[in-house]
């Protein structure tokens, strides 16, 4: 058989194969090509992107779950996995009750929309169709949309793991999955005022990660190092994670999930131009993703001498997010640099945060942070249509919103109920403490493993 | 020669490790037990089910030392292990007929 | 980039905006809006539909795999590893050999349909398509009812975990896949009497989740409760699952899977109010689950004073199985309603179920029984198509046949070569006493812990 | 509700269950039936079908991550991960700088098309589509056939886990996604000789499957055994792999991911009649993996008189192999009998390669490439279009072809870097002598296991 | 005060200590540790090759009584421990020089 | 009789197992600990960052035998677990009072 359309000359000779396959569709007339693809096929098709493209985006929150729960300790893994469902959970409800309206309901340019419950109003009631090629279900746009603040929540849990109380987390969860992000969500996706000045980020490397990230930092401030990361010295103590293979699960679950994440941010399907800008955005994507890999590896090597899977995966992350902001109008070659560049960047601010006694358990602020930054700069070079100028209004905006917003609600929580164990649970560790719940009972330290 | 061995908690090896490493102590020997004492188990409860916890991490360290250093080791074990909350373990000493170094078959004193 | 309908009025004037998006889309003639959906798109619609909604619950599999396989202890992980592969094998076998046909094989109103192998008898032979819009792919169709077989074997797996002899529970897969469920299926899905008397169950409370569950409940009452579980004096003693990332990762696949689960079950996707469906149950679905999981948090942090993540997670499926009966007329509102209620059940009967003396490893009962009653039950609050009367009769025929049936099976397999290890070989664990191979050997009790 | 189309006729006459359905495609004229899927629609179905399908594949990646990650000691898991996610990220990178076009670029009836860095070049610029109904979104078919690439590569590392050093490893991952894998894949997918020689091989039993296999002999025999394997009597001592759940998860997920390797080997969807071909194609995929399951169950209790899971997971994989060549025309009955002898394949080679002392951590040699070269073999027994002597041809050329030049390649990295760490550092693991790592640091052997 | 050092078998632990805590034994040390002896591990295959499993799971109990408590342990423990299949396990008794508790510094009979 | 208590590396557990047996040693019990001594762990990186594993992995053989066998068992272990590498281990000797068979009851020299 023959796989390619370069190939398709060839077939029509390959009689003997082309037998065997059977392809019906080589005999239409060709007159057929003219017939375009009718509006209601678009909207199923549109809808059906938002569908399978938000489920990939939903086994995302599975990645971090994963992710997350191997790059802390044992202790705390019962915690990791508690906060990470709740946090998917919260903000699916909160997206409904509040969010969504918030982000997209009548922003017209301003700085949000009129909050409240959403349901659809989908055109169609019964009879035929009245709608046309671009649109689809409002439900599958609600779905799509909503799996994407679930991503930015994941992001802050990650950063604070390990030390963080429960009740406050959820809280501040709450706070940014219903108001936070949709706000600033409406700035640009809802058709706000920075949509107006030109600001331009195809997925979120800004609106989703680097959302998540500046919320991470300002409640990593605030709560403070893991006791006995710093040394008094100065010396940083590296914490490993309990289980590397459950990070790799779930960087490769974020991996395949990121498909979903930049290809249905095409928002549609209904054209083949359509399917040819989504095919492009999954090249893109992968190509990012596995420079970032690949760079990590080599700069990791070439400055301590030997490969750390966690950079490597963090790499991958990086990558990803870098492409983020444009998946579409890169070259390869510029997706591999874009993606690479982010490879890079992971693995020097990594250690330049432990410089700053900031404690980032999973890396989440230079993957999510850092590489949000750079993808959204680097639009420009191969977008036309945007300028660094509306780039770095964007970033600093939603950047300086997010990050005094959520200082001031982390403040809040701390002052009012405390937001961190206390040393003692700590040592104990999360799940132990304010669980009574081991992750591992009967391996390493568990309580039944001589049972 | 005397063997020491030490039930503590497990959060306190390394200050533990450190004030001996400050008496020149060179060898020992560490691993993790469960504890049964006074210092009971948090009473948890699983899918609305209770119950005991009875044995609690602890960590064990044993220690070959001339008998001339066991009264500073015990000493230093105290000083660096307590926290002054019950459980915080015990000091046995016990004593050893011969000490052999597999590497060199040095043995006693010089094996230590 | 603006991101939703919502907005298109304001980006058709956004001109900068709408330049750098290319949609030739909005090109088309406003004449074209009146042309149909092709009957052959809406044929490769709904067979895709089958397909990806198929794949989404085949991975259900090994959703219910990991689940149980982190709330087992460790010494009995292969076998529940060992058990979770081959029912889905038999599973995919038996619905070949005679299940599918004895469940839609000229059911006519009737009790069964005629047994045997299938084969698909696509209408389409070769030359221009003669289907019609409803239409899709014969084997689609039989992929996407399989894998829901292999669904109701693997909550049995679950309950009985832990105890039970590897080849009596095979023999008995065999049976439920092969005989138990496509009889009762074929009263409701396949067209029989119960259909006829106007039961409803969109995608299977009743005829998939209690299915397992009654099945899983006879079981347990004829196997007995694992030794050391209840004390003499009546006292239950909780036996922790090993490992609860895994059982995290389990139900987050699960959660992942019911998409396909409830999508998949409108049968179709060719045309908008298709899309619509689906896009409406997508959303009910998960906003059935994150508030099973909100729901399951709250109450056992107000009734025991703490969360109890494996709770959380029973309250994700308990939402699941609550809306899978009824995913498409439901309100958000009422969603949220469903699922959560779906949670409290579930946080309720779980110890309920000890009171019995009835040990369900992975509380498979108060999930997929309890929850999927409820479910059925919740069907007429929002479908005014449907009677409580109906479902009662609907919940308890089909409860009554699997259970007594199930029950029969059971025992004459107790009788015939028994279906429980020694209290020796439970004491080693399974994977030792059964299998000679151990989950987990170099950590916790493994043989290979000092090698 | 009713659930399949053999009951339409009934579904018609129950009214109070259409109604509730509201199915408004059934409203459609009959008329319409006769007009055809537009071209351009055909050209999305096409597209989409390779993006849905090429993610599936792409988690197998991940899949085979868990798979040998679960199977090798503990302590070479970190390594394990690293070079798997290292593999896929070069794969991807290999493929665009060189491969894709080393294999489709102007074959023409060769042995290799002309290499270079590829890039899309889609009819459609904008304006109306002009491209055929058998087209699809170029990009879109790289992405299919680059994460068919990983999967080869992801063979190799499993069988010479524990043993090899990361980067030689990884440049000859470089040699084989580059160069080895591209030019073989010519001959046929690319339309080279061997196509033209009548050759048949639809998803890759052989170009894929062996190609990875034969890859792996060749440097298993140069690599030699882990030390310990085998005894200087001839006694096998078997090395058990450490996290038996995490192997079965990656079973799982390669099942998963087959569907989208099978099934998107159809390389279209953009008709009826390829909606049904890819629909029996994943019946016979999910048939012949279930039979190989159940036979690698039934034949190691008949040989051993006990249930190996190791086994019945390379069963699944043997099965699913054994199918990749001809998972279209066999019927149900004949899936079943290749899947089945696939599994029995395993289950006899797996000891047999021990016999020969070749040493097969994970079993990819029995799996991959016997099972290829079987299911190669098998294709004549129900595809007419193809004949014993060229598939022959295809076995033994690819075969030689790889083989040579990879144990060439072997050779030379032996001779010029060495190829096998030191025995102290295979009896430190590699994770620790190689990576300075742990993946599991607190269980087990774990340095962090009492602090 | 004597060291009594018992090795028994792991699912017969909450029995022994449930008989010790009967002679108000009130503590007690356990480690999980792997038993070489006349009772021989099972062979298994593992992808159709045999082997055998040399060390079996036991657990290893260490309690410190005074002297006159040592032949009601090894009793108890005798007792509650016996299934009276092979490798049931040992009791040894060694000399104990000096306790310490290390929360109150109390020695000897009074640290246990 | 004495308990003979050794600290060896990890992987020459197999061979001391088997020069043990050939001197006919019926019985041992083997245990995971952590060493510290001489012998250094490596300076690993973790993310960026420096650090020292101070503990490695040694096993711990408890043997108890008669005493005319003490000598011979010494010498096998240190023939089996030697490298002439640094961190080799340790024998160390402590007499035994009383060893009992739990299973039957037998004492002393019958128990072992
Ligand atoms: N008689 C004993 N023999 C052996 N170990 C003991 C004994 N008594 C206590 N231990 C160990 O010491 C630990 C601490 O003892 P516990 O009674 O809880 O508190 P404290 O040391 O403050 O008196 C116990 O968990 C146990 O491991
Ligand atoms: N001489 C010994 N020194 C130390 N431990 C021993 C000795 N003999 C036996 N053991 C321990 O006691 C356990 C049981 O001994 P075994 O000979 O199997 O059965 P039994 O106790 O019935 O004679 C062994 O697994 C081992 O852990
Ligand atoms: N004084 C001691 N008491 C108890 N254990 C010791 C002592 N000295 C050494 N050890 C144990 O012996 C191991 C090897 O000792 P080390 O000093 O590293 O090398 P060597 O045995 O070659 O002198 C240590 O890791 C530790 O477990």
């Amino acid at each position: 058989m023959i796989r390619t359309k370069t190939q398709l000359a060839l077939a029509a000779s390959a009689a003997v194969i082309a037998a065997a396959m059977a392809e019906p569709a080589l005999a239409q007339d060709a007159a057929e090509a003219a017939l375009p693809v009718a509006p209601e096929t678009s909207f199923i098709f549109n809808s059906f992107s938002f569908l399978v493209h938000g489920f990939l985006v939903m086994w995302m929150a599975a990645g971090f779950a994963m992710l997350e729960g191997g790059l802390v300790r044992g202790k705390n893994t019962t915690m990791q996995m508690t906060k990470n469902i709740a946090l998917y959970s919260i903000s699916g409800l909160m997206y409904w009750v509040i969010g969504y309206n918030l982000m997209y309901n009548g922003v017209d340019g301003g700085f949000f929309g009129i909050p409240g419950p959403w349901s659809a109003s989908d055109p169609i009631v019964d009879g035929a169709f009245e709608g046309d090629a671009s649109g689809y279900a409002a439900a599958s746009d609600w779905f799509f949309q909503m799996v994407f603040v679930a991503t930015a929540a994941s992001i802050v849990s990650g950063t604070l793991a390990e030390r963080i109380k429960l009740w406050p987390f959820l809280i501040f969860i709450v706070c940014l999955t219903g108001v936070i992000y949709p706000i600033q969500g409406a700035w640009q996706w809802g058709g706000g005022w920075l949509a107006e000045a030109g600001f331009s980020d195809f997925a979120g490397s800004t609106l989703v990660h680097s959302v998540g990230g500046w919320a991470a930092l300002a409640g990593a401030i605030l709560l403070g190092a893991r006791t006995g990361k710093y040394g008094a010295d100065g010396k940083v103590h590296p914490i490993p994670g309990a289980n590397l293979p459950l990070a790799t699960l779930g960087t490769f679950i974020l991996w395949l999930g990121w498909f979903g994440f930049n290809g249905g941010s095409q928002l549609a399907l209904g054209s083949a131009a359509d399917a040819i800008s989504i095919a492009t955005i999954y090249m893109n994507t992968n190509l990012a993703a596995a420079a970032g890999v690949v760079v990590a590896i080599l700069v990791t090597q070439a400055i301590y001498g030997k490969v750390d899977l966690t950079m490597a995966l963090n790499g991958a992350l990086g990558g990803l997010v870098s492409i983020t902001a444009e998946p579409l109008t890169p070259s390869p070659m510029m997706a591999v640099l874009i993606g690479g560049i982010g490879g890079v960047l992971v693995v020097l601010t990594v250690p330049l945060l432990d410089k700053l006694k900031i404690d980032d358990v999973v890396g989440a602020i230079p993957v999510h942070l850092v590489c949000g930054v750079w993808g959204t700069l680097a639009v420009p070079l191969t977008n036309s249509g945007t300028n660094f100028g509306s780039q770095i209004l964007g970033i600093v905006s939603i950047g300086a919103f997010v990050f005094v917003v959520s200082f001031v609600i982390w403040f809040v929580l701390k002052m009012a109920m405390g937001i961190r164990v206390s040393e003692e649970e700590e040592t104990i560790g999360l799940d132990k403490a304010e669980l009574g719940l081991e992750a591992y009972p009967e391996f390493g330290r568990g309580s039944q493993s001589i049972l | 020669m005397k063997l020491i061995m030490a039930i503590i908690k497990p959060f306190k090896l390394d200050e533990v490790r450190e004030a001996l490493s400050a008496l020149e102590i060179q060898g020992l020997t560490v691993s993790e037990v469960k504890g049964f004492g006074r210092q009971k188990g948090q009473t948890e409860i699983y899918r609305g089910a209770e119950y005991q916890v009875n044995f609690l991490p602890k960590v064990k360290i044993e220690i070959v030392v001339a008998d001339d250093m066991v009264e500073r080791v015990i000493e230093a074990i105290q000083n660096s292990a307590r926290t002054d909350k019950i459980g915080d373990g015990k000091v046995f000493v016990l004593d050893v007929e011969k000490s052999v170094r597999i590497r060199t078959g040095e043995t006693d004193a010089d094996a230590l």
